[in-house]
């Protein structure tokens, strides 16, 4: 293991290079007479490092990681694909970057002007009627779309509506969603073939019903046909839709949600348009609407004014906005990423990405199947993921979905995603995305077959996998989170 | 193609082994009557060069002007270590560390996060972020409300926290029925108006949230608040300013037992302005309060060979797992920035993270002494302070704002949208990237704005 | 300290480990006259605050001219991916990698640029970096007179030969007595007069020199010359722009048996122009001048478990072997300029290099249009030009130069300092980053300086 | 093994994103009527990979690289220090990228400060009177003095001083340097101190004598005490002083070269003053003069004019210069770098980098002398670097220096500079630098400890090292030089 920061630690080891000048002889004459009462007694107990030390060990740190850079990471619902790195050269920019939020609009009409069109891209490509980008992940957008809902039925003083519909493929930032803005949730069921089970939504909606919570294509990797009478059932219930849109990279320039009668979306620009993870984020949710919902949509956006200057609109503006979501704007550098993104793929680039995703998610499945893996819905299109479910190895071998994504990192794949959605046992949810090449998926497929080769022969070894990831990749063989659930040690 | 590597030949072979002639034929399942014919009206692409040369125009318009504001985001010294490493595409382009052996490098920089988070606050736990200080907050509150089920649904929010979180706050409190009860500041000093807590008697609230430094930049009686939430059985929520900690108390310290949660807004520590994001929240809270934190938590661990790792843990509070029950619907937190923040701190230390604290505060000093000899001009608020002051005016304030600005200042905040009766007021900020000539300018150029009434 | 990890402590530990008391004793054996008693009077330190504002504003003084210079150094796209990437600190803090087995990184970069250049040039090996053009030339000719020890040493350098390449020969090369006989230019095309070369007999000189294209811009007969030359028992060395390879006949292909040693300026391959440097050269040469070549030479071979991996190789020919007898006195070569030419080519590819060149005399011949327009103003040569041309003016070139840099640009070179008869003549280039739109602009602005004859 | 960039290119994988919009169908419209006869006939054959395919490749391949920001990397004679990533981050800006070589110095006020402030400061350090930064590389920084020495004597008319003396120590670029400039060799024999054989000296000297070249600190890594002495018996015979400033790490504002009586210096910048090495360059060799040197100093170099604006000097003003040594004006972003350096350390700061430069390399010589190894001088005081030579170890185990430093590779060290300076036996070139801290000294202490044990216990596992290089850092056992040399494979 690379060792503590705090074990790198001597006392009084510092590096003066970023250290304000400050005289500490004057220190008291210069400050406030009142201050003394308000100090800590003792400086914090951080590490004393030096700057080559931290610059080494972070270095060192940083390639234990698998990542996009590194890896083919075909982890289902996260759509990792590359990250352009111009998009990070020209959002890093000082201008971007030295700007102080409250700054006047005036003193930022480079930025502005990135995020008004960014609004409008995001807008045509969803078919919604407007658009607010300041949702910091999607979750958050979620949270704006389902509080415009209970907004919206509110102002209409429509005031039973507590329920909030989710099928049970979904994300489970739907229900946690739903729950937060205070409504209770109900889960429908899928069915055989991945698609909602309409009587069971039949039979769920009534004069409670706030909305429905859908993505399309599912979690499941498959596209709702029947989302138009779907549609068309919720809102005659007097319910209306909420779209999570972390699943448009198949989809994106070739349906628009806003045209399958969604009222809300969010849109995950960590996924479909390449902004990075980040390990864990920052993210970016823009959240847009149909027309009904616009009064309602968080605030601060950017408009335009007549000659061309643009503005923040505020609670002055939009006196019915559910209001702010974040201190500032949101996540504006990850927002001129994804807008840069957007200016390299335009409209075509868009369909195109689309194309290639689905191409590479219906070839994959395709190929594993043809290996023996079993698809969970193989009489379906996959769009840009799929699933393979494992229960049949499991059943024969003792070897898990765990098992297989673990011995994936032996063989150098970051995992599928596994055990999710819960509905499909064993279940490996696979997202290639388009910018993997055909000779990444046959690695890919070799390695399956591999594993299942050595679960055949030796499952006690699989079952004991990563046996070890090279040592300068972290060097270990699998973790025990039971241990660390069980005895938290969250610090040094 | 931009970005997708097949080749002609390549999209054939695997059109073939799914049997069909054309891309088209894999949107088959979607009903025609949704398929847009051609490509929606974007902007036309444009390659690389096209791209820089635009970004390169829009980032020049932004106007670098010198800043004097802080309101909640702050300019400080960035160590040129901190980016070269964090944008490193092992940390820049990974996922979630949901498959611990494949990511221990974020992994143990999480946990380093949290220890040296924990050590600045002065609390038991950290979390891995939240979005930004705003929504901390929020989930602060939500987990107090959380931790306190016989208590009512209320907490107490002073007048002179944030006015953007306590917009927030009204968003994200609403759905669940969190009552918001406000507590004026006093006139004289801008800290909590201790005669308005009288009126709340133990077991009518959940929770008291203090800001330090508040709004206004002066420092609240934090020990005698935390104490008084603690006998009134309500839990005290601290919002700090991480980089104020190197010199002031940390919230765990806070009266008899210390704050039971910490949360705040962490772009000082290394993450750039960027009008307004991505900056992180972060959460500390005591032990006892943990099973209610929400957000991604790194854990130490063992493998199967008895040798130590990190995974994330305590899954079962989260969405993923707890769904609708979950402590709360984050799930991409704002993993990067904690990177970066990381690496600020290690590369400060206590002796760095001090100075510049000090620096900060000194600065605001300096400024304040030279502001103060305009005429008309006086600090509002006669308190210590951290490193804001709030100034008041013979003249409108965001009239002098406006005027300044051409100037090529961004001289502070005025207040009065905030709070109408500060419309003479400005907020400004002074930290240890100001040089004594800057505010020298300042004065020079505010004096020169000001009637000259002498 | 800065950059120092020492503590109090373990200084003091250290200093009783070697028996000394102070710092200052390991100084003892300098005598003592010679020791400096105080710090020399350098500026004061700065801090990463103060280091970051100096260079911010030093950075900001230097004006963004819209560029139509070449001459030698060009302004290209240069992927963000690039320099992202070289950048790293396994690449950018490692040294030459004489550890093999503890460098591979490094090792296959030089191995794969030399396997990308070989290709480009049609050599059959290739160097892995010498300094720049100029001294990659002065390298080939000392090269081509080693490996033709019966030969005069004459070379035949051409006067359309970029003039500091000239200027860098003469220094370097006047250590060996090495004669250096200038070719004329024809004064229509600007290539090398084919009537100068009759004076000069088989084997009366080791080499001929030909750049392709010539400073002026014009491409010459490179087949003939080059035949030319190998009749007349001479190399030829060829000074090529790698760019212009993506269109234009590589040296290796030159004549019935091509170019025996090719080099040039590698900095159009994603090198910043940054003032002129770093940028790098290269050489490629036939297999039989191997061993007479200078530089590293990264090489394939096996491990002991018969893996295959990469070690420089051909020491014998370096000066840290063979000293006095060495092939160069080179040692730090340009290495990471090398990673970043490498990474360069493998983005571009052969159609994106095809595209690139092609843009570039496209634009050029777009310039050449616009400005032939303007009255008194014309093409000085005639012959094809790869992405550089000559325009005679109605008045002084420097004049015109000064002025249309007030206008922010950066209009090309003028030629007088160099051929004191070319007064009148701007060298002008526009790569594949002009615009169609910038291309006019310039026009405009020339116009608008010339005086307005009709 | 990372696989080739060849082995991923498929015929037709295009990155468009990277080309410029050039209409095919009017390829020969828009190009000049006689361009045909020059084409190439076919596209280079370079290899077509995506962009994520480049990043991953090379990104991995970054990893393979020992590095300083990743290993102690003790190389004698190299100075691997810390390069503050801050040096890099402030050159790489725009400002300074973006200018034409050849644009106006008028355009470029604030490179040229930089320039001329650098020059300054190192004409300072090193007590020159005058001081060119053109020169490319250490290298280069040695011919340039070297020609400037040939050129002072034709100048004079001294024209039978055709010989160039260099110790046996000497670094290889010095001979190979004075070859160049068409000197003979001869060498100077070095004494058991490691000290110059001044009998030897004296016996060199003569009317045929163009100068000394000589290191101090030299690479045996002592400070030749009679340097004064030896100038003297240089000057007298006529002959100049040339300094391999190489070695100014442990002397850098404590002892002066032109105060030893140097005629002529070349500084590494990319040594003392933390410039990165990038894997083999670039580097950047400023060469400072004397009084009596300074006509002859190689072009251009910055000049202030009487109202504080830059220009260059160039052959006009510099009639008896040397001449030009590059395309340009050498390599400018290094030398930005270097100049950041220096403002960040400043006078005092140099000092200090001296101080614990030559505290590092002391200590480590008495560690490892306590531990039993044998230091090649033993008496002396290290200076930045010390020497240990295993030939007892060779002669015992049958292991060799270069057997210890491989099997260090194995430990995770990058290894000292080995069999150089060739006339010390199984030499190790030790050089820890002041930026290392005292647990890296001792972890080496511990690992030289470890590997005696290895070479007594197991003789046969040291002459194989390394065992292997964990993977993703390379994954190599020893690799087969003579095999390369014999076969030579240079490309693909
Ligand atoms: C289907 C789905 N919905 C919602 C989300 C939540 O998005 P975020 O992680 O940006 O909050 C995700 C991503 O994890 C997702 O895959
Ligand atoms: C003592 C000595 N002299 C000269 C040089 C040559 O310097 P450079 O490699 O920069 O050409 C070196 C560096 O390798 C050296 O160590």
């Amino acid at each position: 293991m690379e060792p503590l920061l705090s074990q790198l630690s001597r006392p009084q080891r510092t590096n003066r290079q970023h250290t304000p000048g400050v005289d500490p002889a004057a220190a008291v004459a210069n400050s406030h007479p009142g201050l003394g009462r308000f100090l800590r007694q003792a400086p914090p107990l951080l590490p004393e490092v030096s700057e080559l030390d931290a610059v080494r060990h972070f270095t060192r740190l940083s390639q234990k990681n698998f990542s996009v850079d590194t890896h083919f990471y075909p982890l289902g619902s996260c759509t990792m694909k590359y990250n352009p790195r111009v998009c990070n050269t020209v959002a890093m920019q000082a201008g971007f970057l030295q700007r102080h939020p409250l700054a006047s609009a005036q003193s930022g009409q480079g930025v502005m002007a990135c995020l008004f069109e960014l609004q409008e891209m995001l807008r045509q490509l969803t078919g919604m009627a407007a658009l607010s980008l300041t949702p910091m992940a999607g979750a958050q957008g979620e949270y704006a779309g389902v509080a415009m809902i209970a907004a919206y039925h509110r102002q209409r003083g429509d005031v039973q509506r507590s329920e909030m519909l989710i099928p049970d493929a979904a994300h489970g930032t739907n229900p946690a969603t739903a729950a937060l803005c205070g409504f209770s949730v109900r889960e429908i069921a899928t069915d055989g073939n991945g698609d909602l089970d309409l009587a069971a939504l039949a039979a769920a909606l009534g004069p409670q019903t706030a909305g429905l919570m859908l993505t399309n294509p599912s979690t499941l990797g498959v596209f709702e046909r029947r989302i138009g009478q779907i549609a068309q059932m919720v809102h005659q219930a007097g319910g209306l839709l909420y779209y999570d849109g972390a699943n448009l990279n198949a989809i994106a320039g070739r349906v628009r949600p806003g045209e399958m009668g969604f009222d809300a979306i969010h849109i995950n620009v960590h996924k479909t348009f390449a902004t990075p993870h980040g390990g864990g984020g920052p993210g970016a949710g823009p959240v847009g609407v149909s027309e009904r919902l616009r009064p309602f949509l968080p605030i601060p956006m950017v408009a335009q004014g007549d000659e061309g200057q643009f503005y923040w609109l505020t609670e002055e503006h939009c006196p019915l906005s559910i209001g702010r979501l974040s201190t500032f704007s949101g996540n504006i550098g990850v927002l001129l990423r994804a807008y840069a993104y957007l200016r390299l793929t335009g409209g075509e680039g868009m369909r195109r990405v689309a194309s290639f995703a689905t191409l590479n998610a219906n070839y994959l499945m395709a190929r594993l199947t043809q290996a023996g893996f079993q698809a969970a819905f193989p009489a379906r299109r996959a769009t840009h993921e799929f699933i393979i479910t494992l229960q049949q190895e499991a059943k024969q071998f003792g070897v898990t979905a765990l098992d297989f994504a673990k011995r994936l990192l032996d063989y150098g794949f970051y995992a599928p995603t596994i055990y999710f959605p819960m509905l499909v046992p064993e279940c490996l949810l696979i997202e290639p995305t388009e910018t993997e090449s055909l000779e990444s998926l046959e690695r890919f497929v070799a390695a399956m077959v591999a594993i299942r080769q050595e679960a055949m022969e030796n499952p006690q070894q699989v079952r004991q996998a990563p046996l070890a990831v090279p040592v300068p990749l972290g060097g270990h063989s699998r973790l025990d989170d039971t241990l660390a659930a069980r005895k938290p040690n969250l610090r040094w | 193609m931009p970005f997708i590597p097949h080749t002609p030949q390549e999209v054939q072979e695997m059109l073939s082994v799914l049997g069909v002639e054309q891309l088209e034929q894999l949107f088959e399942e979607i009903p025609g009557a949704l398929l847009c014919q051609e490509a929606l009206p974007l902007p036309t692409p444009l390659n690389e060069i096209g791209l820089t040369r635009l970004m390169r125009a829009r980032a020049g318009q932004d106007r670098a002007l010198l800043c004097f504001a802080g309101a909640g985001a702050y300019e400080h010294h960035i160590p040129a270590a901190i980016w070269e490493i964090a944008t490193r595409g092992e940390y820049y382009s990974a996922y979630t560390p949901y498959q611990a052996e494949a990511s221990q490098g974020t992994l143990q920089v999480l946990y380093e996060y949290q220890s040296m988070m924990a050590a600045l606050l002065q609390m038991e736990v950290v979390n891995a972020s939240l979005y930004d200080g705003a929504t901390a907050l929020a989930e602060a509150i939500l987990m107090a409300i959380r931790s306190r089920p016989n208590l009512p649904k209320r907490v107490l929010l002073p007048d002179n926290l944030h006015p953007h979180y306590r917009q927030v706050l009204q968003g994200m409190l609403t759905g669940q029925a969190i009552e918001m009860v406000a507590l004026p500041f006093d006139r004289q000093g801008g800290q909590i108006d201790a005669q308005a807590l009288a009126a709340h008697v133990p077991g009518s609230f959940a929770a008291l949230v203090v800001a330090q430094p508040n709004f206004f930049g002066t420092l609240e009686d934090v020990e005698q608040l935390t104490d008084w939430a603690h006998a009134q059985q309500a839990l005290l929520i601290a919002v700090v300013n991480p980089l104020s900690l190197g010199l002031l108390q940390a919230p765990g310290s806070w009266g008899t037992t210390g704050a039971d949660i910490a949360c705040g807004e962490g772009q000082p520590l290394g993450i750039p302005l960027s009008s307004g994001g991505p900056y992180f929240g972060f959460m500390g809270c005591k032990q006892s309060l943990l099973r209610q934190m929400p957000g991604r938590i790194a854990g130490r661990t063992l493998d199967r060979d008895q040798e130590e790792g990190f995974v994330l843990t305590l899954q079962a509070r989260e969405q993923h797992i707890r769904r609708a029950k979950a402590t709360s619907n984050i799930c991409t937190n704002q993993g990067l920035m904690t990177v970066a923040a990381t690496i600020y701190l290690s590369l400060l230390g206590p002796t760095g993270l001090q100075q510049t604290a000090l620096a900060c505060h000194q600065n605001t000093m300096a400024m304040a002494t030279h502001l103060q000899q305009i005429p008309g001009v006086r600090l509002f608020f006669d308190r210590p302070f951290f490193h804001e002051i709030v100034l008041q005016l013979p003249v409108d304030a965001q009239a002098l704002h406006t005027a300044l600005e051409r100037e090529g200042f961004c001289a502070g905040v005025p207040l009065g949208s905030y709070y109408p009766e500060m419309a003479n007021m400005l907020l400004l900020c002074a930290t240890e990237m100001r040089t004594a000539d800057e505010m020298e300018q300042l004065a020079r150029a505010m004096r020169a704005q000001l009637p000259q009434e002498r």
